[in-house]
């Protein structure tokens, strides 16, 4: 229960107090995936939610990926909300089939009359100094899926209500949480304040000079690159995107249009990444203001690495500084 | 130490476990549940018996059973004639194996729900399904355009083993609804997931065996062992006899005759009422042999030998139903011929039908992705219709 | 054995004839899938193999995919070089897991020290009337993919010798081959001519108004469209991508840069496709010789539609014209 | 036909069978092959002796065993030690299940190959390979830097289950090398893959064990069972003892006293023998105790009571060898210290050699994705080679 209407939140926290609203306003939302019972996840992002709802809806599941998303499915068709947690990104591929060919699809192949209204939750992303497989950025293959819905959360505040908006939503729904900013920054939640539709990209710093497009993880890079890019006079506008799959074009549109200039930035792989279609529709829709090529940037084109590494093969401020740099100069 | 081999090597794993099992014969091997023999003959079985449920006489629900069989090869045979007239783009027959079906399909009750493969023609016959609708999916159509809640039989589905997990967690919702073990005949309900032997090879058809064993789930595995995989003999599944998967697993497996409508009849409720009891999950292997090609573009020749083919066609699953009923004067002739007269009425029905089937319109696939539409589709949409449009002038 | 040096194939006998010049030419070379041995395949592409090569080297798999890619594995690490099918596109999503994170990921991870010299073949894409899961295009999947290379066949003579390539190479190859090609066209093939090398786009038709970027089954729509544009004075240079990963980009930028304008034509969903990576590239490495936007036909954002509706719903002669129209009139 | 229930619904599966197996109890059941008690007392088994082999005393093979397990116990702590000196980025403890390892890994013969999980530093011991080598993955400095070619010790893999496949293609291709079967011992060759109890509800795991089964493949699938993945019980994940789920696929499967070496050993050396003579896959389930935590991150008095880690302590698979050495005079106290000055020599070594590890560099990365490299990455690491050094100037 969230008693006080505002406190100082983690990631972590507001998406554990946001799941908890979730189960307290619909008996139908179900919780299911490996060590989300006793131990809370190995995040703890389900920390005490077993205790106080219950082994029916809260479920420890066997250790199979396939076989958790594939009964959530029969239990979606049955009239519940399930939604599963993936322990960690590299973790999803086994339950790729279940996802791609069964959840993305059974509304179209049932015309609309087998809903699928899943929530499917990815810690995602680096950043953590973890062994391989645990620092994946699988998003542009779902966000490539039609029938599915794909989002990112960025902040304490979002992730407390983008889990609700995303376990509302009668869609299936690709949840994707920055494992690295879990524990790592505080913010004033305000139960009161009406949150922005689920679907929509928001502009977290205005600027002139050039847009960068950001989202989970790299949100704070770019503002933190805006903010180092402002001591030197240039103007940054940092756009959180918020929803891969639609993207909400719109806000990236009018700001492209005005600082005719942009960079993407995402940790995934940049060929095929998320930054390719944006490229893509940025060039088509705003053709004519564009002063540079939209650029990229992102993990390079190889396995992620060894985790001494990572901080080298992350996109960083430095990087994007460098690629906001080149669009200027272009 | 360097790891030499003891002097018994290999003691003490007991006898070569294929031994013991021995191949899957052609028979079904001594294991077979049998209720009614190929030649038409009653026998007993130390542990199942045929028994249609109080205030029903079982020569009536016998003659039901044959009708079913009849009406259900209709619908198959009519089908793959509308394949061969281009009417259909593909057909999976289900020929041999409507004892199987129709069996299974008989022992469910309302509240029970089905998931289907792509071949359960028969079982949706005993839903209640207008087999018109079956013929969709493969006309090109649609992708099955019925309401799966309306007769509590879901949609076809064509990768191998998916449906058997979602039945499993549909069984799990049913555990949650408070369904199962409450004693309420006309309450508690089961799952039932049917699969053929290809399809126990799959990684998502063993984990449904582990989900639906972890949580006792209310779900019959039917396997109809059909002895193929299109081409694949179904040795290259597994070297014992399929049923056996289950004793892996910790729950009852059973392997019945699939030619024998009572047997698999008799097989399924007992399964079934064991999944509505709470004592959760039971593997069913309906033995049977699928007479026709896999699909309407298979060509079994280049596989297996018709020598098979003819010594199964001895077991047909109707003949043998038709021979006791006559036997034993169950059936008047006027019987049969009513039932010819129904089957030769719905293959006229189903090939009016299906030329009447209406096609698809490009605008909808736009409308079916989402519960809730997204803009960027809505703007796809609007596009795609204005582009049609620019052709309309030009005609 | 190929006896004479030239004779009139489909894509179904190149593929075939190729896959036995390579067993022929390596003892290592084993081909594993459903159906493969007796059947042939379900489209015959092994057909006469099994009993030519015996079914130690022609295999004849259990129903499951995750298992024949996985234990495909094995054998590449015990010195084969194994050639999977995979019976449909639809049909290769159970076995992603073990080609994004075993596949992919084992040369890296072992740092050389493991190759995987591994075909994994892929019929792929629609127009053949079939039902669901059997018209897929999954390749932008793959090529977002490190690790992974991607190639995409067209025609007879290629399928025979890209084939026999992508077995040579050390990489694991995904192998695209255009079902509805199979049995279509038939072209002559001339043995004795050395073939252009495996990752290398080529110009299949020369034009100066507008370039188009194809791959697979929509390089004969593209070639199409450019005769019916040549009868309207359009002058369309038509590319064959071949390889999609790596992407073979000099041949586009320099038509490109001649063009000033380019349309890019797939099968699979324009969101995230392969359009989506062609054009941020061409726009960032074209960008002063764009005279239009980089535009993108391919197939809609929905799931593949029932089979009656796929000649609307798949990129033809009509809509990619529309999209060179589109681009001319910018 | 209604398909009302027949009279004696559920008749016909027998006694329920999770009742026949029984739960699977804390001492492993009465199928628990053991040879040496918690007590340390020898005790015969009807159908597996210790047997070192040929030309090698029996002492002398249980003091090896013994200092095997000091060594891998003494690698496991001073890890953990590492860890929690910031050394390591999070390390894998194998405390408890060091019988186990060593049991398998000492009955294998070079020319055996192993497939790993992330928790096998024992098998890597007994293989020969420099546990410095094993470092390498859990500080982030590699994902594994040895040739799996020189020690027949194959790279950790962490995504669960997915070895046991590749276990079973290899064994696939020692058949076709003409490997198995041939009766020289210093030929035949098999294949072992390791996975733990939670790893069993892969769908992976479970095709494995089809294909094996399918191909006969020469492979050995050894699953600890060290009663949790993470924070989830056995149970979740079984509800019959894990090696019955051998039963079901047509192969045998035993349950071996994890904590003992040398019922570990003799167990595991029948099942290799059988599959280098082409008898097949077999199902080892040591049946042991994750005693520490599933890795330095895992908190596990969040889910597991204390009083059942202290219950299992009394079956310290290392004490009981001491035990048995001890009191039957088969070593001094010279070899309990030399074995102990050995110990604390490997752990300078590990804390030494685990700080000089060279960190990788980021160019690397870019070398190591393809056999061949491909132009467009050669391209991407130009640039970001031009990029590293844009900041030397800055210096
Ligand atoms: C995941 C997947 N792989 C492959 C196929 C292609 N396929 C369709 S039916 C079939 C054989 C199925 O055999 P079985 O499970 O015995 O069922 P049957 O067709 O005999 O009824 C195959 C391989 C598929 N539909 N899905
Ligand atoms: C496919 C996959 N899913 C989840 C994980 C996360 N994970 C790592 S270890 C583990 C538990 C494994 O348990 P078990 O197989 O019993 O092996 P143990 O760790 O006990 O040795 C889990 C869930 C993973 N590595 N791979
Ligand atoms: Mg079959
Ligand atoms: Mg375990």
């Amino acid at each position: 229960m969230v008693q006080q209407t505002t406190e100082k939140i983690t990631l972590a926290k507001g998406l554990n107090l946001g799941l908890r609203k979730a189960m307290e306003a619909d008996p139908k939302v179900l919780l299911m995936g490996e060590d989300v019972g006793k131990l809370g996840g190995v995040f703890r992002i389900t920390d005490g939610l077993q205790k106080d709802f219950g082994e029916d809806r809260v479920i420890d599941s066997p250790l199979a990926e396939s076989g958790i998303v594939g009964t959530a499915v029969g239990m979606a068709m049955r009239g519940y909300r399930p939604v599963v947690e993936i322990q960690f990104d590299g973790f999803v591929y086994p339950a790729y089939d279940q996802i791609v060919c069964q959840v993305a699809k059974l509304h179209f192949r049932s015309q609309g009359r087998i809903p699928m209204p899943m929530v499917i939750r990815i810690p995602f992303g680096g950043g953590i100094g973890a062994v391989e497989h645990h620092s994946e950025s699988p998003e542009a293959q779902f966000a490539h899926t039609p029938g599915l819905k794909v989002v990112a959360c960025s902040n304490p505040v979002d992730g407390y209500w983008m889990i609700q908006q995303a376990i509302a939503c009668d869609d299936p729904v690709i949840f994707l949480e920055p494992k690295r900013q879990y524990h790592a920054d505080k913010a004033e939640l305000d139960d009161s304040v009406e949150p922005a539709p689920l679907f929509t990209s928001r502009v977290v710093r205005q600027g002139d000079d050039v847009t960068v497009l950001a989202y989970g993880p790299t949100v704070k890079t770019a503002l933190k690159a805006a903010e180092a890019a402002a001591g030197e006079g240039r103007s940054v506008e940092v756009i959180d995107l918020r929803t891969l799959s639609p993207l909400d074009m719109g806000p990236v549109h009018e700001s492209v249009r005005r600082t005719g200039r942009a960079v993407v930035c995402h940790e995934a792989h940049v060929n095929l990444g998320l930054g390719a279609e944006l490229a893509a529709r940025v060039q088509e829709e705003c053709f004519y203001s564009l002063e540079a090529p939209v650029l990229r940037v992102g993990g390079f084109d190889t396995p992620y690495p060894a985790s001494r590494l990572e901080e080298e093969w992350l996109p960083d401020l430095d990087r994007l500084l460098d690629a906001v740099d080149r669009s200027l100069a272009f | 130490m360097d790891g030499t081999a003891p002097a018994s090597p290999g003691a003490g794993f007991g006898p070569d476990l294929a031994e013991v099992f021995g191949p899957s014969q052609q028979h079904g091997g001594p294991e077979l549940v049998q209720l009614l023999t190929p030649e038409g003959e009653r026998v007993e079985h130390a542990e199942f018996r045929f028994d249609p449920g109080p205030g029903v006489a079982e020569d009536e629900a016998i003659r039901g059973l044959y009708r079913d069989m009849v009406l259900v090869r209709r619908i198959d045979t009519e089908s793959t004639a509308l394949q061969r007239h281009g009417e259909l783009g593909i057909w999976a027959q289900l020929l041999g194996q409507e004892a199987a079906q129709v069996g299974a399909g008989r022992a469910l009750r309302p509240q029970d729900f089905v998931f289907p493969t792509y071949r359960e023609h028969g079982v949706a016959w005993c839903r209640g399904l207008d087999p018109l609708k079956l013929l969709g999916l493969f006309r090109g159509v649609d992708h099955g355009d019925w309401d799966p809640k309306d007769v509590n039989f879901g949609l076809y589905t064509i990768v191998i083993g998916a449906q058997t997990l979602h039945a499993t967690g549909y069984a799990m919702g049913m555990q949650r609804d408070g369904v199962v073990g409450t004693g309420d005949p006309d309450r508690d309900a089961a799952v039932i997931a049917h699969f053929g032997d290809g399809a126990s090879s799959q990684g998502d058809v063993n984990e449904s065996f582990i989900f639906a064993a972890s949580y006792n789930a209310p779900v019959v595995f039917f396997c109809q062992n059909n002895q193929w995989a299109i081409s694949e003999p179904i040795e290259r599944q597994t070297r014992i006899p399929l049923y056996q998967r289950a004793l892996g697993f910790g729950f009852p497996g059973v392997r019945v005759d699939g030619n024998d409508v009572l047997a698999t009849y008799a097989v399924t409720q007992a399964a079934l009422q064991r999944a509505r009891e709470g004592q959760g999950p039971t593997f069913v292997e309906a033995y049977t042999y699928r007479m026709g090609a896999h699909t309407t573009t298979d060509d079994p020749t280049r596989y297996r030998l018709s020598d098979d083919v003819e010594s199964w066609k001895l077991r047909d699953p109707i003949a043998r139903v038709e021979a006791y009923l006559k036997r034993n004067g169950l059936a008047e002739q006027s019987f049969f011929d009513a039932v010819a007269t129904e089957a030769d009425e719905l293959g006229v029905r189903l090939r009016e039908g299906c030329k009447a089937l209406p096609d698809p319109q490009p605008l909808d696939v736009f409308d079916r992705v989402y519960a809730e539409m997204t803009p960027e589709l809505e703007a796809q949409k609007a596009e795609y219709a204005a582009y049609l449009s620019s052709f309309e002038g030009a005609h």
